[in-house]
């Protein structure tokens, strides 16, 4: 790039700069935005921590639209998938500190999730934080050993994949048979069922997420 | 100078040390340093999101923004290279 | 077939809540019960619904194409479950009224829009993927950081609300700008349609079918839905721009196309042209104009899915793309010529196109107001599609004595009527216009638009 | 100034800077590390003006929960392109790749 180009551009992204700045501070007065109405409908929101409320209930259907995203990056990577000859990647069987870490890590983080997941209802945590834990597991999993990946069947793994969204709709459209809105939970209930939705997803999203790494690292599918 | 200055201060610190280590992954000649940088910068965002009083953020942001995304770039990073290298051996 | 039950199963839903719409007049539904705005809405208009049907009657038809097009094809693996993803989010999108929710359907259409022109896997549809993954995922940012700046300045992210609260202020400036301007780079009006041609080109048929038609249409519509209902003062000021932006990429796109040698790429840049034509109504200020605009979206929707599936099958029959040696393609493959010049036909804007009706709308509107530079790049543009049209057919109609070395791929029959099908649903709709006319006035968010 | 608005305006000039970055470089791993960072510019801006009043907000929290999940599907999308594109045209960059067909 020449140097008048890159004058030009360093001018008009400092205009830019300017302008968003400006923008930003004449935002400085105080507007609590929705908290108040967020804190308003706690109560019925079937859990204690606003995050989580927010997240599963409130605002769902984004949740729901956004686990499709997840299960839509898997197709798209896998659809991708290298044609060429797999690349023969040695298992790392040898090294002591990875199996050491492999040993004591992978419990560790399963029960980590799980805690994670529980603690969701009423403190930071929650599926998304549970799943990725999870899925740093199964990360060093495959660090490991590759070929760990082979021990999942096809349709096991596919079922797990679709299942945080599969629970998700079931549990949307099922509360629509009481004649409720899609995705309205019935208040005594709506504890268990965002928790139920919650275990579905972790699941789904750990092994999203790891399936997203290893077909980053390897080019095809497991 | 009170607590709430010095806090600022810290503040302003974690601010500039940000921006520096966004421009590094970027700009920095070597790839594997600019991963590395990456995942620095994803780790004090985490820890920015504590300041900021949002700890689940800061829970998805450190196992997602500056975990897996860095494992991502850091064996997309090891494929190109070892792909660049067999194209040399030939 | 699996892939086409779920088509079918949409398309009816679509219709389904067309009737429902005709009975109750616009639907507000509040997900989960809280509504707006703490909660989520979903609402659904007559513009929103006939972008549902159009979407359906597209659908449909590219996926009874894509049926027989991926038996023959040895990578069909991503095409449905990547395909019907798109589809969701596009309803998704019609349908959503809370900017946050529409940024994540933006992102499930792009993404999988990206991963659908990837599966060509020739270098052309990488390279093509990899430009239009970094330009959408851009343009995403930008409208993100736009609802960022609303919600903070307005408290909700509810499109009805938002509208009501609107004020002028640095941050709904900015947001104004960061919003438009990523959804322009998302809809290719010029200067920013350099990605689209690579990417519509390179795609499988199907899917550059499906691009053409419908994606770039979804970004439009939003664009369209925030200007009227979330930011209503900016109509007078900034509209022009965005008309001469429209007016340019008409004459730009079109000559562009006039100069291509392959098929495929004069049929992308014809849509640069044709998405020109879209923004001409933000200039023209006039509820006419912005019928004449919608009706636009439809027929060039319907016509430009015909056009890419006839070249598809030309593409495959003749193993190659390069407009001058279509030689007889016109005696060898008549269904699908015919689709190829009815769609033709409504991209130049003849009678009794769709594409007729609605310029003629526009046109009309910009010569009740005396707008005659408008008037006259439409024209123009008219004559300029008839230009590259007309190159085709010309070349496909030769009678060169060429002799066959290569025993020409046999056209499966739905492959050929699917495209047929399409192209004669865009001409029916110039003589039909009754109908879609009396869905879009339910709740129409352009009634009152005044010049 | 306040602490909102010091994480607020960095959160802009991760934006700036990644969008200059996504223009200059012309390697496509760089290209993919600026979208990132201009991603986390937009979530620093979210989640700092909601913390300018008293009652906390806890909407930009869940937003920006949701805005990095599809960041990092994005992200593993846009890897697994520049992977294949490299492999079929040994290039890791687009400027490259057209310049090499259009020879």
């Amino acid at each position: 790039m020449n140097r008048i180009s890159s004058v030009v551009l360093l001018l008009l992204l400092a205009s830019l700069a300017l302008i968003l700045g400006l923008a930003v501070i004449s935002l400085a007065q105080p507007s609590s935005g929705i908290g108040q109405l967020v804190n308003m409908q706690m109560s019925n929101s079937g859990v204690d921590h606003p995050v989580t409320a927010v997240l599963l209930n409130f605002r769902g259907y984004d949740t729901l639209l956004e686990m499709a995203v997840l299960l839509l990056a898997v197709i798209a990577v896998w659809s991708l998938g290298s044609r060429s000859s797999p690349q023969q990647t040695p298992s790392n069987h040898s090294n002591p500190i990875l199996l050491a870490l492999f040993r004591m890590l992978t419990p560790l983080m399963i029960v980590v999730a799980g805690y994670l997941l529980w603690v969701g209802a009423h403190a930071p945590g929650g599926a998304f934080q549970a799943g990725s834990i999870l899925a740093a597991a199964g990360v060093l999993a495959l660090l490991y050993d590759q070929r760990l990946a082979g021990r999942l069947s096809s349709w096991s793994l596919r079922f797990s994949l679709i299942l945080g969204c599969a629970m998700f709709v079931a549990v949307a459209t099922g509360v629509m048979l009481g004649g409720a809105h899609l995705l309205q939970y019935p208040l005594p209930w709506a504890g268990s069922l965002i928790l139920l939705i919650e275990l579905a997803a972790t699941i789904s999203i750990g092994l999203t997420l790891t399936a997203l790494f290893y077909g980053t690292s390897t080019g095809e599918r497991p | 100078m009170t607590s709430n200055s010095l806090l600022f201060f810290f503040d302003a610190l974690l601010v500039v040390t940000l921006l520096w280590l966004a421009w590094q992954s970027m700009s920095s000649r070597d790839l594997f340093r600019g991963i590395v940088s990456f995942i620095a910068f994803g780790l004090l965002l985490a820890l920015i999101w504590v300041r900021l009083d949002a700890p689940d953020v800061a829970l998805a942001e450190a196992a997602i923004g500056a975990g897996l995304s860095g494992a991502l770039l850091l064996t997309a990073l090891s494929r190109l290279e070892s792909s660049a290298k067999e194209k040399k051996d030939e | 077939m699996l892939g086409l039950s779920a088509a079918i199963a949409t398309a009816i839903a679509s219709v389904a809540l067309y009737l429902q719409l005709l009975d109750n007049g616009p639907l507000r539904y509040a997900v989960g019960g809280w509504g707006a705005p703490l909660g989520i809405e979903l609402y659904a208009d007559g513009l929103s619904v006939l972008m549902l049907l159009m979407s359906a009657l597209v659908g449909l038809g590219v996926s009874l194409y894509a049926l027989r097009y991926f038996k023959h094809d040895a990578q069909p693996a991503g095409f449905w479950p990547l395909w019907l993803m798109m589809w969701t989010g596009l309803n998704a999108l019609f349908l959503a009224s809370d900017i946050f929710n529409l940024y994540v359907t933006l992102e499930l259409i792009g993404l999988s829009a990206v991963a659908l022109v990837a599966l060509a896997g020739n270098r052309h549809a990488l390279s093509g993927a990899m430009r239009y993954l970094l330009v959408s995922l851009l343009a995403s940012l930008c409208y993100l950081l736009g609802v960022v700046l609303l919600y903070h300045a307005f408290g909700t992210v509810d499109i009805q609300l938002l509208g009501m609260a609107m004020k002028a202020s640095p941050a709904s400036y900015a947001a104004l700008g960061l919003m438009v301007g990523g959804l322009l780079l998302k809809s290719a009006l010029f200067p920013f349609h350099f990605w689209l041609p690579p990417a519509h080109a390179s795609a499988p048929t199907p899917v550059s079918a499906l691009l053409s038609a419908l994606v770039v249409k979804a970004s439009f519509y939003l664009l369209l839905r925030l200007w009227f209902d979330v930011f209503p003062a900016a109509n007078v000021d900034f509209g022009w721009l965005l008309g001469t932006l429209g007016a340019l990429a008409i004459l730009w796109g079109s000559v562009q196309a006039l100069r291509q040698s392959r098929l495929k790429m004069l049929i992308a840049y014809s849509t640069v042209a044709q998405l020109g034509y879209l923004f001409i109504p933000f200039a023209l200020l006039s509820p006419q104009a912005w019928q004449g605009g919608i009706y636009f979206v439809l027929s060039h929707a319907l016509a430009k899915a015909a056009m890419f599936m006839a070249a598809g099958n030309i593409l495959k029959f003749s193993g190659h793309d390069r407009i001058t040696d279509l030689d007889r393609i016109a005696q060898r493959l008549p269904i699908t010529m015919t689709a190829f010049c009815l769609a033709g036909v409504s991209l130049m804007g003849l009678p009794p196109s769709g594409g007729f009706i609605a310029k003629w709308l526009m046109l009309d509107a910009a010569l009740t107001h005396q707008q005659w530079m408008w008037a006259l790049v439409m024209i123009v543009g008219g004559l300029l599609a008839a230009a590259y049209v007309f190159k085709v057919v010309g070349y496909a109609f030769t009678k060169a004595d060429v002799q066959d070395n290569k025993p020409a791929e046999s056209i499966p029959a739905l492959m050929e009527w699917a495209p047929l099908a399409l192209a004669v649903t865009a001409i029916l709709l110039g003589l039909n216009a009754n109908y879609p006319m009396a869905l879009l006035s339910i709740g129409n968010p352009l009634a009152g638009v005044s010049p | 100034m306040s602490q909102e608005i010091l994480y607020a305006l960095a959160g802009v000039g991760l934006f700036v800077l990644g969008l200059h970055g996504l223009i200059v470089y012309a390697h496509l791993l760089r290209k993919i590390l600026a979208l990132n960072i201009m991603g986390s510019g937009v979530f620093l801006v979210l989640i700092a003006l909601g913390r300018r009043s008293a009652v906390a907000d806890p909407v930009p929290d869940a937003m920006v929960i949701t805005g990095i999940v599809v960041t990092v599907s994005a992200t593993a999308l846009a890897l697994v392109l520049l992977l294949r594109l490299k492999e079929m045209t040994g290039h890791t960059d687009l400027e490259q790749n057209d310049r090499h067909h259009e020879q």
